[in-house]
């Protein structure tokens, strides 16, 4: 009965392996040298259990069969045979032997990070990511894009439910792309199937890994270590053009970067702000304090009616441009922009029933920074 | 001498005949078998990091 | 030590001298609760911790089943991810620290005497101190569930620094009960040690022991060289969150990755002390319902000790993607890629065993055969999972968790439900129903394979673990292993029945409740008496 | 009875011998901290640098060689300093003797105390970093609004591996809380009194250093 489902994965598997990309019962092929050569170590080592599973529960089912004491077996009582255990001690090295070559190959390969043409330093965040184009100017933060009420069942779910983000990180191919990868906080892991990447983030500590994409194509992938409440809603999305599509978009986002530096002058309404901090606190605040403000005590204070935070916008500022150090408050200097660090403390300042009716400013917040 | 380095060495793949074990267990000197067990796990593990240096160079 | 018998083959004893226990002098025992409270009998001790860990064992089942509830269908409909984080840790540390340890400890009380003929363990009074600081322990872990801030939620390898800077309040409560659960497995261990090595039956040498009895002499030495080092983790966490070290904080020069290090130096043979008592009982179900010796007596011993001895060298393949240096790699990839030779050799002999037996199949070998097959299939995961560079992809997956269960479930919980199929007989003094028995056989088989084989595919596919919501393509995989938990959680009551059902009557057992037993255990009456080899047996090793 | 006697000897001693092993076990668990302490700064494991000064070492410049060295600084919560380096990245031969300047600026009002931490990679790199002078060796107090630049002396290995030819050394600012400060009784009191000129001691002339350097 039991030795079937080898035969089960065996033929679910073999028809799998026809196919390219995954379909959703195998690791993926991918779309880099290193994650097919990956794949190609998962399928020999899988066949490699196949066979001795036959072999193994093969001889156990016949001498089930064979040797019931229903029909009258009688026991023999030999226990034990040097020579057979010798070899069968043996042919297990031998394989492993087999094994051990190919995967100290790919092994090393991957651990070759020289010869990078691009630098992306990568940052973990309880929850999103941060990336940065090292020497580029360019920066900016990943968050899942998912709307909370698909995950709460209001809406419909879409087809990347979970693993769509606001903004992808996107990579040329046939380009070498080294990773330098950290934490702000704990431990994440940086992870996207197709390309074979899995790395933690470690606070303090960096880590590299790199990449070379074969192909165009937008790949999904999620944070692979436990860290805390938002660990499942963290997803990475890669984005691989062509490299001239890249170096426009890339030269797009510096300008972008500049536009919004601009932004930062000008006096702002309040209306404006408060649509713009409603967006920033869905995205960013509210897996925390809560839709709504209410946050969840001790860890999360509540925002609504907080008697220190309306009282004392400075104190308010603080908190939000500096974190809260030794809490699981970050500091959103870098993560945000002047313009969003304002609109999200005007916002809170005038929602859920907080009516202290104070404006920041933009300019007020970027002088702060600065200092 | 080797009998003893025989035996720790088949308690290492964990192979080893009936006979061969009760002439060991009858030998009457635990602490050589123990001391054997200790160098030739020291050494397993010298030589599974020089086979990962040699492997990474 | 016993004098020095000529060579012979093991494993027929006879036993002279089978004390009848009640008439010799024992002073009354308390009635009621107090007995219990009190009883420094390796018998009643046994009991208290099966009992103990089978309580434990649906506590952490209904966790399980929040959690695959949870996953039952995509999106958050039950619980809020704060409490699946809680759900998901408190299983692991349950099952692992409640159900698993406590099971195998409780049999080991049980039957370790009886198995070499001492009259009861070495040390008595220190049994059942080490037996009630776990309702201590337990008691104080599931309280933290209702403390501000939640009980723990940072998985149960309680990673840094999620676990020390970023951890609930409760924390420090965890951590105490982690110590006094630690203390208890130590205390025990001591005693199964001092026991084996003082207490045997005269003229029984180590090489005659049962499996069972030698797989728990290296377990009991793997607790005693790594429950320290857990303490001494705990101990560190515990200092970085009230006394301002950072041991294992960036911040102040320490680091995270040490935790690590540390935690799975304790870990990876704490994994190998839930599954080598397991070994024991498999090796001595299957020759007695094989009626043939087990293959390869020796090979089985010391294809316990290596594996017992590469699990300090193997920690760091838990940690294959937090940035090691390739040698690291490379050295961990290659031990981890061995401990499937001395594993192999025991599946063999296993296989050896059948082979050419006159097998029969009552529940305990029902049970012992899906352990050889289904633990077998983890270890093939298990392979795969050491090889490094796949490792990247199946890291912190549901493959892992596939894997894990399958060594845990149909691996360690299936070998305790067979041996407590196989000596309920003697501890009742009736054979276990055994149309219900192979009831819950059935549905038990059909049930792990549900819930845990989808888990390969999902993790393959790309789900990683401990999320409380999962991506689309994942539904179809989750629903299956939802169902086959419910199914797997509700046949366990099968086996309560069956257990209690026992406990108050059934086929009356002879002595030798099985035809083909051989050990000394099977020496004494069914039931077996309150007290047995006050004087101990003669052991004799006669040749077939 | 005389058996029995032989047991409880027996039972005894295996106790004192499991306890002592024990004992061994839970002293090994904190000796493990300091061990890998050690092991990381032998075998560079982790990016972990050695946080003392090294001295230089006076060997001929590889010219044939360059090496690709980047400069990333981070902030973190709770420590309103900004960190910034004079150049994000610099080209250096192997041998040769290379300073840059970072500066650290306090946003707040009030003095703190901050600890850059270093992190270095690839791993393999950290062994042949020799860091003649770092802020990272040691706390510092910056006062209200103060700003403080101080440079960062090294010189790479001439025996750094061939397929290194880019190191990206990280640092990130961590708050140094008083409680720890206290706690380190020593390095409290030599950090006070340093207090008032901080760049007396930590920005040694490179000059100076290695002169010293030649004189060992």
């Amino acid at each position: 009965m039991r030795s079937r489902w080898w035969w089960l994965i065996a033929i679910v598997l073999a028809a799998s392996e026809s196919q390219a990309q995954s379909n959703g019962w195998n690791m993926p092929v991918g779309v880099t040298d290193v994650s097919s050569d990956i794949y190609g170590l998962h399928m020999t080592i899988f066949w490699i259990c196949v066979v001795i599973g036959v072999v193994v529960f093969g001889a156990m089912f016949y001498s089930l069969f064979r040797y019931r004491h229903s029909k009258g077996a009688k026991a023999a009582h030999f226990h034990e045979h040097t020579s057979v255990e010798v070899l069968w001690t043996a042919i297990p090295i031998l394989i492993l032997v087999g094994m051990a070559v190919p995967a100290t190959a790919t092994l090393k390969n991957m651990y070759d990070s020289s010869n990078a043409e691009l630098d992306v330093m990568i940052t973990g965040q309880q929850w999103r990511w941060r990336y940065e184009y090292l020497g580029e100017d360019v920066a900016f933060t990943s968050n899942m894009s998912t709307p909370r009420a698909q995950i709460s069942g209001e809406e419909a779910r879409g087809e990347h439910y979970l693993l769509e983000v606001d903004e992808p990180l996107v990579l040329p191919i046939n380009r070498k792309v080294r990773f330098l990868m950290t934490s702000d906080d704990v431990i994440h892991s940086w992870w996207v199937p197709d390309l074979a990447v899995k790395q933690d983030t470690i606070p303090g500590f960096i880590n590299e890994n790199w990449v070379k994409i074969n192909e165009p194509g937008i790949y999904r992938g999620q944070c692979a270590e436990l860290c805390g409440i938002d660990h499942g809603f963290m997803p990475v999305v890669v984005h691989a053009v062509e490299e001239e599509e890249f170096e426009t978009w890339l030269a797009e986002r510096k300008e972008a970067a500049e536009q919004e530096a601009m932004g930062v002058d000008r006096e702002w309404e309040m209306a404006e702000l408060l649509e713009r901090g409603e967006s920033v606190y869905q995205a960013i605040c509210s897996s925390c304090h809560q839709a709504e403000g209410q946050g969840a005590p001790p860890a999360f204070p509540a925002l609504a009616n907080n008697e220190q935070l309306l009282s004392d916008v400075d104190w308010h500022l603080d908190k939000v441009i500096n974190g809260v150090s030794g809490a699981a408050m970050p500091a959103f200097r870098s993560t945000l922009n002047p313009v969003e660090l304002a609109a999200v403390v005007t916002y809170t300042r005038n929602a859920w029933g907080n009516e202290t009716g104070d404006v920041v400013q933009p300019s007020e917040v970027a002088e702060l920074i600065a200092q | 001498m080797w009998s003893v380095v025989k035996s720790v060495l088949a308690a290492l793949i964990g192979v080893q005949s009936n006979q061969k074990r009760e002439e060991d267990f009858s030998s009457g000197r635990p602490a050589a078998y123990l001391a054997t067990g200790v160098v030739v796990t020291l050494l397993f593990v010298l030589l599974l990091i020089f086979l990962a240096m040699m492997a990474a160079r | 030590m016993a004098p020095k018998l000529p060579p012979q083959p093991p494993l027929q004893h006879s036993s002279t001298a089978v004390a009848d226990g009640q008439s010799h002098g024992h002073a009354a025992p308390p009635k009621g609760i107090l007995r219990w409270l009190l009883t420094t009998n390796h018998k009643e001790i046994g009991s208290l911790y099966l009992i103990f860990s089978l309580t434990m064992f649906f506590i952490g089942g209904i966790f399980a089943l929040v959690v695959r509830a949870e996953l039952f269908q995509p999106g958050l409909q039950l619980v809020e991810p704060e409490f699946f984080n809680q759900m998901t840790t408190m299983h692991g540390l349950i099952m692992v620290f409640a159900a698993v340890m406590p099971a195998f400890t409780g049999l080991a009380n049980w039957m370790i005497p009886l198995q070499i003929g001492a009259p009861d363990m070495a040390l008595p009074r220190l049994n059942n101190f080490s037996f009630w600081l776990l309702p201590v322990a337990f008691t104080l872990l599931l309280s933290t569930l209702f403390m501000p801030g939640g009980g723990p939620n940072f998985g149960w390898t309680f990673y840094a620094p999620l676990s020390t800077t970023y951890a609930p309040p409760s924390t420090t409560f965890f951590i105490l009960a982690l110590h006094i659960a630690g203390i208890s497995s130590i205390l025990g261990a001591i005693n199964i040690i001092a026991t084996i090595l003082n207490m045997r039956a005269p003229g029984m040498r180590l090489m005659d022991m049962p499996l069972f009895v030698w797989t728990w002499l290296i377990t009991a030495f793997l607790l005693i060289a790594v429950m320290p080092v857990l303490a001494g983790v705990i101990t560190m966490m515990l200092m970085d969150i009230n006394f301002g070290t950072s041991f294992f904080d960036a911040a102040g020069g320490g680091d995270p990755v040490l935790f690590q290090h540390l935690f799975w130096f304790f870990g990876h043979p704490e994994v190998y002390i839930m599954i080598l008592p397991a070994f024991g009982i498999v090796s001595a179900i299957i020759p007695t319902f094989a009626r043939k010796p087990l293959f390869g007596y020796a090979s089985m011993v010391y294809a316990t000790a290596a594996i017992a001895l590469l699990s300090f060298l193997v920690w760091a393949h838990h940690m294959f993607i937090v940035g090691l240096p390739l040698v690291a790699e490379l050295f961990f990839m290659y031990s981890t890629m061995l401990i499937a030779v001395p594993t192999g050799v025991k599946v063999f002999n296993w296989v050896t065993t059948l082979f050419r037996g006159s097998i029969s199949f009552e529940s305990p070998m029902l049970f012992s055969l899906a352990f050889v097959v289904l633990f077998t299939i983890g270890g093939f995961s298990g392979l795969m999972l050491a090889i490094a560079p796949a490792d990247f992809q199946y890291h912190d997956t549901y493959f892992v968790v596939a894997h894990f269960h399958y060594v845990l479930v149909p691996g360690a919980i299936f070998a305790i439900m067979a041996g407590v199929y196989y000596w309920l007989p003697k501890w009742t003094g009736h054979y276990p129903n055994e149309r219900l028995a192979q009831w819950h056989f059935w549905f038990s088989i059909i049930g792990v394979n549900l819930t845990f084989f989808p888990m390969h595919f999902a993790g393959l596919a790309g789900m990683p673990r401990r999320i409380p919501d999962y991506a689309l393509q994942f539904a179809d995989f989750n629903l299956l292993s939802s169902i086959g938990a419910f199914f797997f959680g509700a046949s366990q009551l099968l086996f309560v029945l069956g257990v209690i059902l026992c406990i108050r009557g059934g086929k009356k057992a002879p002595a030798k409740a099985w035809e083909g037993a051989v050990d000394l255990e099977w020496t004494v009456p069914s039931p077996a008496p309150l007290h047995t080899f006050e004087t101990p047996p003669v052991f004799h090793r006669t040749s077939h | 009875m005389n058996s029995q006697e032989q047991t409880q000897v027996g039972v005894r001693r295996t106790v004192i011998r499991t306890v002592a092993v024990l004992v061994g076990m839970f002293g090994f668990a904190f000796a493990l901290v300091p061990l890998y302490d050690v092991f990381c700064r032998i075998t560079g494991l982790n990016g972990k640098v050695d946080a003392t000064a090294q001295s230089i070492v006076h060997e001929e410049v590889d010219e044939s060689r360059y090496i690709n060295v980047q400069f990333i600084t981070r902030g973190s919560p709770g420590l309103p300093w900004q960190m910034s380096v004079e150049m994000r990245q610099m080209s250096v031969h192997p041998g040769q003797m290379a300073e840059v300047d970072f500066t650290f600026t306090n946003n707040s009002h009030s003095e703190s105390w901050g600890r850059a931490v270093p992190s270095v990679s690839p791993s393999a790199a950290t062994t042949h970093l020799r860091k003649i002078s770092c802020f990272c060796f040691q706390e510092q107090l910056l006062k209200g609004e103060e700003r403080l630049t101080i440079p960062l002396v090294f010189q790479l290995a001439r025996d750094l591996p061939a397929d290194i030819n880019t190191i990206t050394l990280v640092y990130t600012l961590y708050p140094v809380e008083h409680a720890i400060r206290n706690a380190s009784l020593n390095s409290a009191k030599s950090d006070l009194e340093n207090e008032n000129d901080p760049n007396n001691n930590l920005s040694i002339d490179p000059k100076n250093n290695k002169a010293a350097g030649e004189a060992i």
